[in-house]
């Protein structure tokens, strides 16, 4: 096991597929020669050059939709969203292009592209910028939606992405990009078994993560935590801290909304009889909402109390630091569902 | 069905053009490029989509046809001239007026129908419909229904036989009212920054449904200033006569698929100019017209019969037929003999779309991902791509 | 009451209230001199003259984005989207500014503009031309969302939305336009009381229907079907004719997304103890998965069986006609699914 | 703190300016309708802005003030001269980098710096942060964080004030990265075809992020291409100049005041000219720099510290310091007095922002809606406006 930044498993996952397709390319907003805004790209216009790592200019439409074209062609693009949050201004071509080519055409052209950047909010960024595109975007058939937690799966999940096939909306964090060599507390208690760090290349330099396949981040046996991407590591937070009290969660990382692999939530279910969904975006008609559809519907008769629902506030971002903290799921907010939805247990 | 636009020898004393169009069309020095095949072939592609729409009507009317469907009546010698100028592999792409292009470019009428009436023989398996014709093996990357969504895909597969090192052309075809959407733009500035082997065509009739172009566009008798906006290189021809426009698309593809960009050189800060580069993309304003309205429940209040009627005395078959009459190239019998072998063509494709199978329920499900999960499973390729080479 | 028909009810609505607010303007493609392309706005021009009623370009992200700013100066821009299945070219106008601005800028500037056009599938449009939106975009704070069912609620609720401060997002329907006079089945047998058609001119030409009041379209005492749009038709013939089986349906018309009257829903659901939730739009975080999560978390212990929701298929939208039509929710689908949740009753 | 780059007496000898920019600023003629008292005001704008951002830099470097924060200095020219040609009720709006032409359009600097403290005092409540300051009592309509998205909210405004048949002008400020966005080109067209009171304010620093606007902009070098491709006056001027800066927004803002909707007029065919209309909407390239980097966290590696060196050589504030005491208008004296003013008040809006009460959780769910339901609540005016005139 490495210790690897989650910005560096991207960019090694990159680069390892880099090497053996040509056909793939990176495109963005200052992936070349400012070497990513968030560094993710580093030294990778050396490498490649200048045909390969491409800065475009402030394009999203156009750059979003050119990579949908070159998807079409044959090729296999990976266009960086600086921010998620501002992959509006390009909606039309990410969601009414990408997901629906192979279907319009009779199965003639599909969009092997891979769309990723950072999703939710950086930090005291504004309400523009602070937001999460997975409720949205996971509601459309026709693309895959990812989002990791660890570099691990940042790294074995991306690579997956760049061969998949169809659209891949890949949704990263401007938070995590430094966890795993910044000292940010690190769960490798929890994660034991290569759950946080890629193997060490000697290991395996080609794992990959499949996507549709949650992962137990940690096995407990009271009660269930659905969650992916940063808030896992709220998750795991509050668990470490309810294990005190004497509950034992067990935290599971979707890793993929769409697809979303629901037999292991719905098996979690019945072994705990308790479920709190955590989900950085706004709460109405989210993927929590989803989830906890999916469960009431599949384990109505195995839950011993509702769900609760941990989400963003409904509110714009605030750009104010303390406010943002308060807006956002938190390990606080988190512990004390878990004690609401146990507390006839 | 109204076939008085087009000459026939039993109507040809009301067909015979304006002299205005005849001094045109005799100006026409027929392109040397240009053997007598390859001119009686632009005028079947024509006829063949003439016809092929004047069915697609009927069977609209007759409700065999269902959703938005856009005639390409009048701007036959667009896609005609154009595609006759391109290399068989270089892409297409283009808006959701697709009829006309599509089978340009080889689409067999029979699946371009069928995909209209639902079947799943159709090119787009019934899913598309007639604004999502699709044709891999003839490298027609579909009509888009969202005004001016293609331009972005025509810069990406520019950009993709660009980065293959490949030598093609992309000709991505835009209707005037798309011109106003931000998508244009950008990809034209894609395309000028990257020097990109791209034609954005424009197929300039003056309105986007209703709205004359004057009213939405600004700049619209001034087109050159668009392109220069890009440092883009500008060309025109008149869509109504298909050797002006063959002869202008020869001329601008050529100078088009050389285009290299500057800035795979690391470091290069490129500079510009308003006339743009001989070896990069351009901007081809074709002015050409509809006969027919907007989309088939289009009222039409927004222009006079006589302005249509005008434009139809120009009609680009016709011109093209007495051309190649007055040059020997053949006879008003042969001609005769085109226009029956494109409407029975029209009718086969016709009867075929009717007694093809209906989309079947499974198909729902398919064709969503190549990759699938859960619900959802592969699809097979369209009848008509069956055992075609599509160079994989 | 009157037979007024759906669009005519909307134009009414418009026109009433810019004959008494000059601030008022209609702002879209084809609107004026085209007279609409669905004839919402036939003659407006001639009323109101082009100052008012105003031809625009196909620039939605320009026109969209003027709206924006021209109701921060203070006018009441109503937009209209052709359909909203086109208004993702200018989604980060109305996503990322209409509903934030206010927040952003410590109350200063509001938008009260009104967004409106048609919604979900028209009639074998394929996949980019007939989507719903209201899933996505009632997820944003900031933003108020109405999906009225008749052509009363078409009126009472454009009235309410032309005065609200607040930006308004009003999910009209193509296939629905015509209702009212088009001889289609009308329900006044179950929408008496006014329900359907607006009252008389005489009556009272001013009635407004408030935002966030779910509407009891028909009373019952067996299954709550909660739905909004053109949906609401397909329940009451759903009701209709599980009547003759003995099967009592509340149908419950949301009316607005956002404000939701949860209330509403949640004491029918504890009067019938059954509940089936119908939406036009894809299934995965949709409106329907919110609802059903919020009356699992409020009639946990009222619920006799868990919640059936009645969605559009989790597919793109094919062109085929028999095919669209089974993709979209329709009177038999509810059917299946009233008996399937009420098998225990 | 770096505050070389402003001149003052005691450092006199390293601030003088190089002969090149000498000359420039000779031959500037002080406008005629410039009194000297306008000069002095400038100047003291310039200097409050210069001040105050060195203030911020400072705070953000405390990690007083987080988020994104891009710093106006070099720019003040641009925000100070246009608004000087501004009637007191002209809307302005633009981007993210808005620290300038919010304190240029009269904002107390006090509200800024709370804002970016994240205060309930600051002018946005601490909801906006640096990129979103708002300023309603001084038609400021605020800054924008999404690249171009504030150029159609500018033809909104300008299309508000026409439709209410005010006589007012709407600046846009843009950066030079907003030209490549789709929502600039929709905006520009629409204010060309209704011949909206707008002018479009490029913000010309050379620079989006690392990119060098030749690489990411087509024509960067022939701006003026960009306007006539929507018929509309284009005009430029040098954004280190401030007098240069007024004189031209001055003349421009005059002729673009009488903007009149020809398209009011009901079957009103426009047409265009290059030159665009001597009344009507222009697209202004104010040629600027910024010294400091994109933002706070921006290495600077795409420059030479030497590129950065020979700008700072054409100080704006260092030039007109240097033409007011070359004509006599003011002194070394008061010059430093004005600058020991400019500092105690920054230093001053710091001392309030760090004073002032956090924003309080309430506010979290307040000003969502203006009419608010559930958990929402009505918001207070932002202290800024308590007790203010705001024309309602
Ligand atoms: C973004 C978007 N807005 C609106 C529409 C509705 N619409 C379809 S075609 C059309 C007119 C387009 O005119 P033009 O580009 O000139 O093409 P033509 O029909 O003349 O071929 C409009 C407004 C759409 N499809 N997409
Ligand atoms: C649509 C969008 N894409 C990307 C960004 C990220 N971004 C913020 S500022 C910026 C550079 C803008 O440069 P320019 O317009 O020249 O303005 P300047 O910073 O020079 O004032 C970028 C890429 C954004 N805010 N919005
Ligand atoms: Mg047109
Ligand atoms: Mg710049």
């Amino acid at each position: 096991m490495r210790n690897v930044q989650y910005r560096e498993a991207l960019r090694e996952a990159m680069q390892e597929e880099m090497r053996t397709d040509d056909r793939i390319f990176l495109m963005g907003e200052e992936v070349a020669e400012y070497n990513g805004a968030y560094k993710v790209s580093q030294g990778m216009v050396e490498e490649f050059g200048a045909r390969r790592i491409i800065d475009s200019p402030i394009s999203e439409t156009g750059f979003a939709g050119l990579g949908v074209g070159a998807a079409m062609y044959g090729l296999r693009p990976i266009i960086e969203f600086m921010s998620w949050s501002f992959c509006l201004v390009a909606a039309d071509q990410i969601i009414n292009n990408a997901p629906k080519m192979l279907y319009m055409s009779g199965g003639q052209f599909g969009c092997p592209a891979v769309f990723r950047g950072n999703n939710g909010a950086g930090g005291q960024l504004g309400s523009t910028h602070s937001w999460c595109v997975e409720s949205m975007f996971s509601s459309v058939p026709g693309l895959k939606l990812a989002v990791p937690s660890t570099p691990r799966d940042a790294k074995g999940m991306l690579k997956a992405a760049i061969r998949d096939e169809d659209p891949v909306f890949y949704l990263e964090s401007e938070r995590m990009l430094g966890m795993g060599a910044r000292g940010d507390k690190d769960f490798s208690r929890y994660l034991a078994n290569g759950k946080w760090a890629p193997p060490t290349f000697e290991e395996d330099d080609n794992f990959v993560i499949d996507f549709g396949k949650a992962d137990i981040k940690k096995a407990g046996a009271d009660c269930t935590i659905v969650t992916a991407g940063r808030p896992v590591h709220f998750a795991l937070e509050a668990a470490e801290q309810l294990e005190k009290e004497g509950i034992d969660i067990e935290v599971i990382d979707v890793r993929t909304y769409r697809p979303l692999d629901i037999e292991t939530i719905v098996n979690s279910v019945r072994k705990t009889n308790y479920c709190v969904v955590v989900d950085q975006s706004w709460p109405f008609a989210s993927v929590a909402s989803e989830i906890a559809s999916q469960v009431y519907e599949r384990c109505f008769d195995d839950l011993d109390n509702s769900i609760i629902r941990v989400n963003n506030d409904d509110v714009p971002a605030p750009y104010n630091r303390t406010m943002e903290q308060e807006m956002l799921p938190n390990a606080r907010k988190i512990i004390e569902a878990v004690r609401n939805v146990t507390y006839n247990a | 069905m109204n076939e008085a636009t087009l000459l026939l020898s039993k109507k040809s004393e009301k067909t015979f053009m304006s002299s205005a169009a005849q001094d045109k069309a005799q100006a026409n020095q027929i392109a040397p490029e240009l053997s007598n095949d390859k001119l009686i072939d632009m005028l079947k592609s024509m006829m063949q989509i003439r016809r092929f729409e004047e069915r697609t009507m009927q069977s609209y009317m007759q409700q065999k046809i269902g959703g938005f469907c856009h005639i390409y009546i009048g701007q036959e010698a667009v896609a005609v001239g154009s595609i006759s100028a391109l290399k068989s592999d270089d892409p297409i792409v283009g808006a959701y007026r697709d009829h006309g292009f599509a089978l340009a470019r080889g689409m067999d009428p029979k699946y371009a129908m069928a995909e209209m009436f639902g079947k799943v023989t159709g090119c787009s398996k019934g899913k598309g419909g007639s604004m999502h014709f699709f044709d891999k093996e003839h490298h027609m990357y579909g009509g888009h229904a969202i005004v001016g969504g293609q331009c972005p895909l025509g810069t990406g597969l520019a950009f993709a036989s660009q980065y293959e090192k490949k030598d093609n052309v992309t000709l991505c075809y835009l209707g005037d009212g798309a011109v106003n959407q931000g998508a244009f733009h950008e990809a034209m500035n894609l395309a000028a920054i990257w020097n990109l082997p791209i034609i954005f065509v424009l197929e300039n009739n003056s309105y986007s449904m209703g709205t004359h172009i004057n009213r939405g566009t600004a700049m619209a008798n001034d087109l050159r200033a668009k392109a220069e906006a890009y440092g883009m290189r500008y060309a025109e021809c008149d869509g109504l006569d298909v050797l002006d426009v063959y002869t202008t698309f020869k001329r601008e593809v050529d100078k088009t698929r050389n285009a290299k960009n500057p800035q795979w050189e690391r470091g290069m800060i490129p500079s510009y100019k308003r006339e743009g580069e001989a070896n990069g993309p351009c901007f081809m304003n074709v002015k050409t017209y509809r006969y027919k309205g907007h989309s088939m429940s289009d009222p039409q209040k927004y222009r006079a019969k006589e302005e249509v009627e005008a434009k139809q005395e120009l009609d680009p078959i016709n011109r093209l037929v007495n051309l190649l009459i007055e040059k020997n190239i053949s006879t008003q019998d042969q001609i005769d003999e085109f226009d029956k072998a494109a409407k029975a063509e029209a009718q086969a494709a016709v009867k075929y779309a009717n007694e093809s199978p209906d989309m079947p329920q499974e198909e729902l499900f398919t064709d969503i991902y190549v990759n699938p999960y859960g619900p959802y499973k592969k699809g097979e390729l369209p009848e008509m791509l069956k055992g075609k080479d599509l160079g994989e």
